[in-house]
């Protein structure tokens, strides 16, 4: 990726956080998940205003994403090769309820992910930590002895192989600390008590929360955030079109909102025309991967040739148009995302953004596929059943049948993460990473281990070759050095043609009027929450 | 029975013996009135368009398939004019594909006509049947059937269709399967509805007369009372076509229906109302083409009904 | 005794239905291509995580089991796991919705009144609106009024609701600036802004619905005018309003009512677009949301409250036909 | 004459030219041409005449309440009146606005229409629908116009006048709805009173009733009475004049007594001969035509009640009867007192609570559904109400057939030939078939019940009033043709009539039943001729004989003989 960071004339830059005012925020989830150790929420939205971490990031209008010190006063200093990640905490810094924030708390709040009533969060730490079998959880009145808090300041996790990542594995929202004892499995989630610079007044399910700030929380010591609105009202459980023409309307509620959800294709047309409106639409860099997994345990997909015949035969033109335009879309050959180190953008399958379905055919008489018909499943939103069809018109050129599996993203995920390999030839997906980390490119899909059981490898590549990349590169501290494994690793998928890589996604927000700072780095390819303020 | 009775008698020479059994009159007012007559056509029109649509679209060389993406802007929008209309598309094109909106409401009408009358039909069917039973029977048979209907309407639906979606092969053949899905749980509010009516008609006199000259319930249902239910149930089953056609466009997101590309009316309108405000050219020929076959078929509808209803028997406007 | 021994009878039938529909709920839940103790389970899961998080949420027991589990837990609460990190659901326990973090009963205890606000208040509206355009029809039959009310609302019956919805939010919310386009504010805060909220929601849902009600009034009075008790009741030298109102409408309300009924009870459950667009946190999105994320408490939860609004709804409705019409 | 209008005077009613056509699929049908007639203030009126001739259509238009169908000639003007603001010129009622109208009906112009069965709201309480024609015109509370309502209930002759006002309309008696309906008519005490048919389902003693009352309205409170009426007693007692109707036009118009002795018009003499006494046995006595003495119906004990609400009605209370096949056995009785019930207990269409009835000798009570429909097969039963049982949206010619195409297996042609002989049998014209019957008079409708229940050729007759609405040329057609049908088929016959003179005329036995009771049954000419029970010798006093001269006399010296209102 290169520095241009976001599209679209209104290039922010950041200007001075002004304090106060009232924000809004529309959203179209009906619930708020408030337990840390429960939350998907990426660092620097929802949680970012709510909880603090060891670390957290650092993302800028320009320039690569960085993991910086959050409660710690490093990113973490690694010892016995990656093994044992030592961290020391800042002082000054509370709970909302006063309480001051110890390694106590923060060791309570990753015990508490362990427990069965609070699973569901990102669980990147899970397999990492040593000693975690068959642990239960702080209720049970077990402590895990592979994090040692030798006092209130100082944490030492132990983990069970060398990892590299591991400061942005801190970085997630189930490392968030959390008082011990106060912090009932049952009830924390409607009444949480948080770190960050804003504390939740209250929260109603498919209405609102309302966020007022945090008064025990400091600038002082968290450089990251600015804590600019005094309160921010989280309208939930909006329609996504409704919700894009409110902000289009810049009406004086929305002046001084933005909405949570990407704005859907037929909004983005509209803004299009619309100059107010265009100068308040933010758009990310190409950054999420749109891909077609191509299940390579289905018989009718076990030759190469035929797998490379759906490489060429792809019409990534008519996957941007289906997403929304060049607004949306930016035609994807890799798998590693723009932004993220590691990067390398090559092109194995040259046939040209059309695709080449004369290329494709000559393929498929070469492996003597004839009549091929393939099951291509499908979420059931609007966007993905466009995608699909782009994608059924462009392989019926080459002469492939694709039939369209329409599924609700419950069967969908049930169907493609399930243990058995049959039911689909194909499935359309998309993936964005939790942290910025070509691992989390990589791992989650196409590492052996990430097949069925609901993981992610939809495609059903076990490649030992690329299981040892993904191996060696985890293990790689250096994160430069790593990122060149990737790479690698990202060339060896693509060579087994295990997945058509169709469009980098670019995801645009609409803000109103009246707000400020509001931009999306490089990544994620969502905005920035807790740098947001308002023109006072 | 002896139906020597009337053995001795003559038959006066005037009788006009047709005249017992003329329905010339039903017949000649359907003929007269302007409004069944428009909806009659109407809706034979889009069964023609619905079987000629290879011929219809092909005239341009169009089908409903083939992206056009030339016809777009970057963006997705048609270019030109009121949904990109021109000469090659009629009907202009669909943003995002560019695909041909002629071609698609044509290629849509067979689905959508198929399955929105042949799951109302199925459904107005069952409802009848059942609503008549149970309302004329009474007692346990009411009971059951009565139960049996509230079951079908507190059926857990959604759940249940997303569970067929995953179990039907991709393979099978959809229209038929979602008349049938459709149907089986269209029928209960017809069903309702006749029962209610069927309580109050089953005490009226001449019911009773006909039970006194020993008739068959199954005759009493045909003769007395369904005649008297027709007018209802032909609004019911004439309202329920777009709610047919509706579901049909649900269950194919939730892989019953037919799947995308296969075009089908219901389809085309949820995905082109979020365009309503950008481009409502798209939203405008699926849609009305909706309204039209709904009111053509309800015109129809009350003609039939004006028509055999007996005191408007040798009226003609 | 007899008023006894009837409603003992109906009540029986009723549980009859809902036992049936949790049952059903439950067994189609299972061939449901869904794991939801893997959703609960979280990104990154490994197979023993899963196996602990399946246990902790009932899911380990044959299904029979778990039905009674719930059944049983209706009357009697329930409790997931045990010792402090335990989960208590008290009775009457409809389950403990783990995705949103608290039971089912509070969960609907927050959606259901903007159900109910949403659906009543619409319902009336229809209801006058319909039989209101269904007599006019009647009473101009065949002229210029009757073809227009027929045609709007053909136009009613056949626009999906969710583009009515979406076009009153354009036009009144954003174009005319005069009515709210979403959230709901309680009955009981502030009856006012409760109402003014849902004037839209009412009005798209009175749209569609009234419809089905104009045409089926129409048809049956059409049939009632012609009637002979008409004619007295114009023989008495009644007002003509009087005379539709009283005399022929009152004939024809039972398959209005009917209707009704079933309407009415069918929303109750969950008026799922309309609190879509309107961003009402009711039933309908609650439903949808269970289901999206294979809360299997939940869906069985609003389910079963559905359907007892079904089963209601039709009971009161078998009720008033002996009041409609005491011939029934 | 009586009336008090001086000769000079403007007519209350003016009817010119009058004429009402019909549409119907068969092209246009004239109902009735060119009439004119004019009604005195006080003036009783009777139309008398052929059924079918056009006498309710008449009565109809003055109201402006024909169907949409009917196109009205002509004119009819109402001298302007107390309340409705019709100049000197009086008001134009054909052709008249909405409002005119209105203001017209109920107040002006009291109607009392034909059926008295599908005249009231089947779903609304008597008392409610009287109390609404109350307030109408009147503004006066609902607790005054409820006390009205009894009171008017109670001036018909109707007795428990506080259930009756309570019941819906399928709960009583026709005698009991036809009172009602001349109560709710008369309540806005009109200038005039359409009157048609108003006694046709009321027993002599009740209906001597009424017609005193009318004899009362228009004395004392002035109301000229244009009173419809097959039954030539009635007309005898009551006209000043009468009107002859034949074929939608006037036969014969003049003073009763000109009409009743010095007839011009063929048809009138015709009508009169026709006329059957009850004080003259009939010159062909009917003979019993049975040679075995097997009951085809046998009652036992029979008790039948009705509930409503939380009241019970004993309305049969243990009744036994016998009906010998070949023979006709008339019942007679008080309206009301359960003789519609009975007739229906024997066809099981209503359950007997206590007793046993069978039907050629089988239980019906007993039978399988599948028997039963065989059983019923063999009864043909006429129902009192011919309106509500024909089905509205079949045509004639279907609802004559329709036992045939259930019970033999004769083709389509045969069946509209035998119900083309019948339809002619019963004196109705060739087109009948093709008619719904709404497009029918009221005694044509009950001539298509009649053809229906004896198209098969039953074995049990069970006849309600079936002559209610004929007139006294068809009526002697109809009885002719059941006695020929009986001697050919030899079915037994329950004649339910309140008409004592037919009774006489058809019946070799009669059972006279009072208050769900059977007060006296015997031989006919035993019965009628030599009454034992108090209640059968009122009855017999009580009927109107065809002549006004006879008639006058009984009113200026009423007899004991003669009890004013009955309120047994
Ligand atoms: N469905 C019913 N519910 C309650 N009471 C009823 C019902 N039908 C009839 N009755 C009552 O039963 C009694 C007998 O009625 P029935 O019709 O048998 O009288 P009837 O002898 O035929 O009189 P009429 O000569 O006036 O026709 C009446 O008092 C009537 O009010
Ligand atoms: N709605 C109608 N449509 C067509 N013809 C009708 C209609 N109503 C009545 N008629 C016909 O008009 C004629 C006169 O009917 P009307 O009811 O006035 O007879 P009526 O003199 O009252 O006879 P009855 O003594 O039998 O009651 C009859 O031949 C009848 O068939
Ligand atoms: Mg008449
Ligand atoms: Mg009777």
């Amino acid at each position: 990726g290169g520095a241009n960071n976001t599209s679209g004339p209104g290039t922010p830059t950041i200007s001075p956080a002004e304090k106060g005012g009232t924000l809004t925020i529309l959203d179209s989830q009906t619930t708020l998940t408030l337990d840390p150790a429960q939350s998907w929420s990426l660092a620097v939205t929802s949680s970012g205003l709510l909880w603090r971490r060891l670390t957290t990031w650092k993302i800028g209008p320009t320039g690569a994403p960085a993991v910086v010190p959050d409660l710690a006063t490093s990113d973490g200093t690694p010892s016995d090769g990656g093994r044992v990640w030592t961290y020391h905490l800042k002082s000054g810094i509370y709970f909302s309820n006063g309480q001051p924030i110890t390694s106590y708390d923060v060791k309570y709040g990753i015990e508490r992910t362990y427990a069965a009533a609070l699973s569901g969060g990102l669980n990147y730490q899970k397999p990492l930590i040593a000693g975690t079998a068959g642990y239960q959880g702080p209720f049970s009145g077990k402590e895990l002895s592979s994090i040692v808090t030798p006092n209130s300041k100082t944490i030492i996790f132990h983990l069970n192989k060398p990892y590299g990542n591991w400061p942005w594995v801190v970085s997630t929202t189930s490392m968030a600390p959390v008082p011990e004892g106060k912090a009932p499995a049952a009830t924390f989630n409607s009444h949480p008590i948080t770190s960050g610079p804003y504390a939740v007044q209250s929260y109603t399910p498919g209405n609102s929360a309302i966020l007022v700030r945090n008064k025990y929380w400091t600038a002082a010591t968290d450089p990251n955030r600015s804590g600019g609105p005094s309160k921010i009202i989280w309208e939930l459980n909006q329609d996504p079109t409704v919700e894009a023409q409110t902000l289009l309307a810049d009406g004086p509620n929305a002046q001084n909102a933005f909405g949570a959800d990407f704005v859907p294709p037929a909004q983005l047309a509209q803004v299009e025309n619309n100059p107010s409106a265009k100068a308040r639409l933010v758009t990310s860099p190409a950054s999420p991967l749109e891909y077609v997994a191509v299940n390579v345990q289905s018989p009718k997909l076990k030759n190469l040739k035929v797998r490379e015949a759906l490489e060429y035969a792809v019409n990534r033109q008519a996957v941007v148009v289906a997403s929304g335009g060049p607004v949306a879309a930016d035609p994807a050959t890799t798998l590693i995302t723009p932004g993220i180190v590691g990067r390398e953008p090559y092109n194995l399958y040259p046939a040209g953004t059309a695709g080449d379905p004369a290329k494709a055919k000559s393929l498929l008489t070469q492996a003597g596929a004839h009549n091929l018909t393939l099951t291509l499943a499908t979420p059931n939103d609007p966007i993905s059943t466009a995608i699909s069809q782009a994608v059924q018109q462009a392989y019926s050129a080459a002469g492939i049948k694709v039939v369209i599996k329409s599924l609700s993203a419950n069967a969908f995920s049930a169907l493609a993460t399930g243990n058995s390999a049959s039911g689909y030839d194909l499935a359309l997906s998309s993936w964005q990473p939790d942290f910025p980390s070509a691992m989390d490119n990589i791992e989650p899909l196409f590492a052996s281990a990430m097949i069925g059981n609901g993981n992610y490898n939809i495609s059903r590549l076990s490649d030992p070759k690329v299981d040892a990349l993904i191996n060696r590169a985890e293990g790689t501290i250096n994160e430069a050095a790593a990122g060149k494994i990737w790479a690698q690793a990202d060339k060896a998928i693509m060579a087994d043609a295990a997945v058509v890589p169709l469009v980098y996604n670019r995801n645009s927000f609409l803000r109103g009027s009246n707000v400020d700072n509001f931009y999306i780095g490089e990544f994620p390819a969502y905005p920035v929450y807790t740098a947001v303020s308002l023109k006072q | 029975m002896p139906s020597k009775i009337l053995s001795g008698l003559t038959v006066p020479a005037d009788v006009p013996v047709a005249a017992i059994v003329r329905r010339s009159g039903a017949f000649a007012r359907l003929l007269a009135d302007r409004w069944a007559l428009t909806g009659a056509a109407v809706a034979v029109g889009f069964v023609l368009l619905a079987l000629f649509a290879p011929f219809l679209s092909g005239i341009n060389g169009n089908n409903p398939y083939t992206y056009h993406l030339s016809a777009l802007t970057s963006s997705g929008l048609p270019r030109g004019p009121l949904g990109g209309v021109s000469a090659s598309h009629w009907l202009g094109v669909e943003p995002q594909t560019g695909r041909d909106l002629f071609a698609i409401a044509a290629y849509g009408a067979r689905i959508s006509l198929l399955v929105g009358v042949g799951a109302t039909v199925l459904a107005t069917v069952i409802g009848t049947v059942l609503g008549v039973l149970a309302g004329y029977r009474g007692g346990l048979v009411d009971t059951l059937l009565s139960r049996f209907t509230d079951l079908t309407i507190a059926f857990p639906q959604l759940i249940f269709m997303i569970a067929l979606g995953a179990l039907v092969p991709a393979s099978f053949p959809k229209q038929f399967f979602m008349i049938a899905v459709i149907g089986a749980f269209g029928w209960p509010s017809v069903a309702r509805v006749v029962r209610a009516q069927t309580l109050a008609l089953r005490n009226r006199s001449f019911v009773v007369a006909a039970q006194s000259i020993g008739a068959r319930p199954l005759h009493i249902l045909r003769t007395e009372i369904l005649p008297n239910l027709a007018a209802t149930i032909t609004v019911i089953a004439t309202m329920s076509i777009p709610g047919a056609i509706g579901t049909e466009a649900a269950l194919s997101f939730l892989g019953i229906g037919v799947p995308p590309p296969t075009p089908s009316w219901g389809r085309e309108i949820s995905s082109a109302i979020a365009w309503v405000s950008v481009d409502p050219w798209y939203l405008a020929a699926p849609g009305i083409a909706l309204f039209l076959v709904t009111l053509a078929l309800n015109a129809f509808g009350d003609g039939l009904r004006d028509a055999f209803d007996p005191r408007m028997s040798g009226r003609l406007r | 005794m007899k008023i006894t021994r009837f409603l003992l009878i109906k009540l029986a039938g009723m549980i009859a239905v809902l036992l049936v529909v949790s049952l059903a709920t439950f067994l189609i839940f299972y061939i449901l291509p869904a794991n939801p103790a893997r959703t609960e389970c979280g990104r990154l899961c490994t197979p023993g995580q899963l196996r602990e998080v399946r246990a902790f949420m009932g899911l380990a027991q044959p299904v029979w089991r778990q039905y009674l589990d719930f059944l049983a837990a209706i009357f009697a609460g329930r409790t997931y796991g045990s010792g402090p990190g335990a989960i208590v659901c008290p009775a009457p326990c409809l389950g403990y919705s783990f995705q949103q973090n608290r039971t089912v009963l509070s969960l609907i205890g927050q959606a259901l009144p903007v159900t109910a606000s949403i659906a009543l208040g619409a319902a009336v509206l229809w209801l006058v609106t319909g039989t209101a355009a269904g007599v006019i029809s009647a009473l101009r039959h065949g002229k210029a009024t009757d073809r227009a009310v027929m045609t709007t609302a053909i136009v009613g019956v056949s626009a999906p609701s969710y583009l009515v919805g979406l076009l009153a939010i354009l036009l009144f919310g954003f174009k005319l600036n005069i009515l709210p386009v979403s959230g709901f504010v309680s009955l009981l805060q502030s009856p006012g802004q409760w109402a003014f909220h849902l004037i839209l929601p009412w009005c798209t849902l009175a749209f569609i619905s009234a419809a089905i009600y104009g045409r089926l009034t129409r048809s049956q009075m059409l049939e009632a005018l012609g009637e002979d008790y008409v004619r007295t009741a114009r023989a008495k030298g009644l007002r003509e309003r009087r005379v539709i109102v009283r005399h022929a409408l009152r004939n024809v309300m039972i398959p209005i009512v009917t209707m009704f009924g079933l309407d009415v009870g069918a929303l109750l459950g969950g008026a799922v677009i309309t609190e879509k667009v309107y961003s009402m946190y009711g039933l309908g999105a609650l439903l949808i949301g269970a289901v999206q994320t294979t809360d299997l408490s939940t869906i069985s939860g609003v389910t079963i409250l559905a359907a007892v609004f079904v089963l209601v709804a039709n009971f009161v409705v078998d009720l008033t036909y002996k009041l409609l019409d005491p011939r029934v | 004459m009586a009336h008090p209008s001086g000769p000079g005077e403007d007519p209350l009613l003016a009817v010119r030219k009058l004429g009402i056509d019909f549409v119907t699929d068969a092209g246009k049908h004239t109902a009735v041409s060119e009439i004119s007639l004019t009604v005195a203030r006080g003036q009783v009126l009777a139309i008398v005449g052929e059924s079918g001739s056009g006498k309710s259509v008449t009565a109809l238009s003055l109201l402006g309440l024909l169907p949409a169908t009917a196109q009205v000639r002509g004119s009819a003007v109402l001298a302007g009146g107390v309340l409705a603001g019709g100049g000197p010129a009086g008001t134009e009622l054909v052709g008249a606005a909405p409002a005119t109208l209105r203001s017209v009906r109920g107040r002006r112009i009291g109607a009392v229409f034909q059926d008295p069965f599908t005249t009231f709201n089947p779903v609304m309480r008597i008392g409610t629908q009287i109390a609404e024609a109350v307030m109408a015109h009147t503004r006066i509370g609902t607790r005054q116009a409820t006390a009205q309502v009894l009171a008017l209930l109670d001036r018909v002759g109707l007795t428990d006048v506080p259930r009756i006002s309570r019941s819906f309309p399928h709960e009583l008696s026709g005698g009991q709805l036809q009172r009602a309906m001349i109560a709710m008519a008369i309540s806005g005490e009109p200038d005039l009173l359409i009157a048609d048919e108003p006694t046709t389902a009321l027993d002599v003693t009740v209906q001597a009733g009424i017609l005193d009352l009318l004899h009362e309205l228009r004395l004392g409170g002035g109301m000229a009475i244009l009173l419809i009426t097959h039954d030539m007693g009635v007309a005898a007692d009551l006209a000043d004049d009468v009107v002859v109707m034949r074929h939608g036009q006037i036969m014969e118009t003049g003073t009763a007594e000109e009409v009743f002795f010095s007839a011009r018009s063929d048809y009138t003499r015709e009508l009169l001969r026709a006329v059957p006494r009850v004080d003259v046995p009939p010159a062909v006595e009917a003979a019993s035509t049975s040679t075995s003495t097997d009951a085809v119906a046998e009652l036992r004990d029979v008790r039948v009640t009705y509930s409503s609400g939380h009241r019970h009605v004993v309305a049969v209370d243990g009744v036994s009867l016998s009906v010998p096949a070949g023979e006709t056995v008339g019942l007679v009785g008080e309206s009301g007192s359960g003789k519609t019930t009975l007739g229906k207990a024997i066809a099981r269409l209503v359950p007997a609570a206590s007793g046993s009835i069978t039907v050629a000798g089988r239980d019906l009570s007993a039978l399988r559904s599948r028997d039963l429909r065989a059983a019923r097969a063999e009864i043909g039963f006429v129902f009192q109400n011919p309106t509500d049982s024909l089905n509205p949206r079949a045509r004639v010619g279907a609802i004559v057939a329709e036992p045939l195409k259930l019970h033999t297996k004769l083709a389509s042609a045969e069946r509209q030939q035998r119900v083309a002989e019948l339809l002619d049998r019963v004196d109705l014209p060739a087109d009948t078939a093709s008619r719904f019957p709404h497009q029918l008079s009221g005694g044509q409708r009950q001539r298509v019940a009649i053809a229906r229940a004896l198209v098969l050729g039953p074995r049990l007759v069970i006849a309600d009033e079936p002559t209610s609405a004929l007139d006294v040329a068809v009526q002697a057609t109809i009885l002719k043709l059941i006695a020929d049908l009986q001697r050919e088929l030899g079915f037994g016959c329950l004649f339910i009539s309140h008409d004592l003179a037919v009774v006489r005329q058809v019946s070799q036995q009669v059972t006279v039943m009072s208050s769900g009771r059977v007060v006296e049954s015997g031989p006919t000419e035993q019965v009628l001729s030599t009454p034992r029970h108090e209640y059968t010798k009122t009855l017999l006093a009580s009927v109107p004989l065809p002549d006004p001269r006879v008639q006058r006399a009984r009113r200026e010296d009423p007899a004991p003989a003669l009890p004013r209102r009955s309120g047994v």
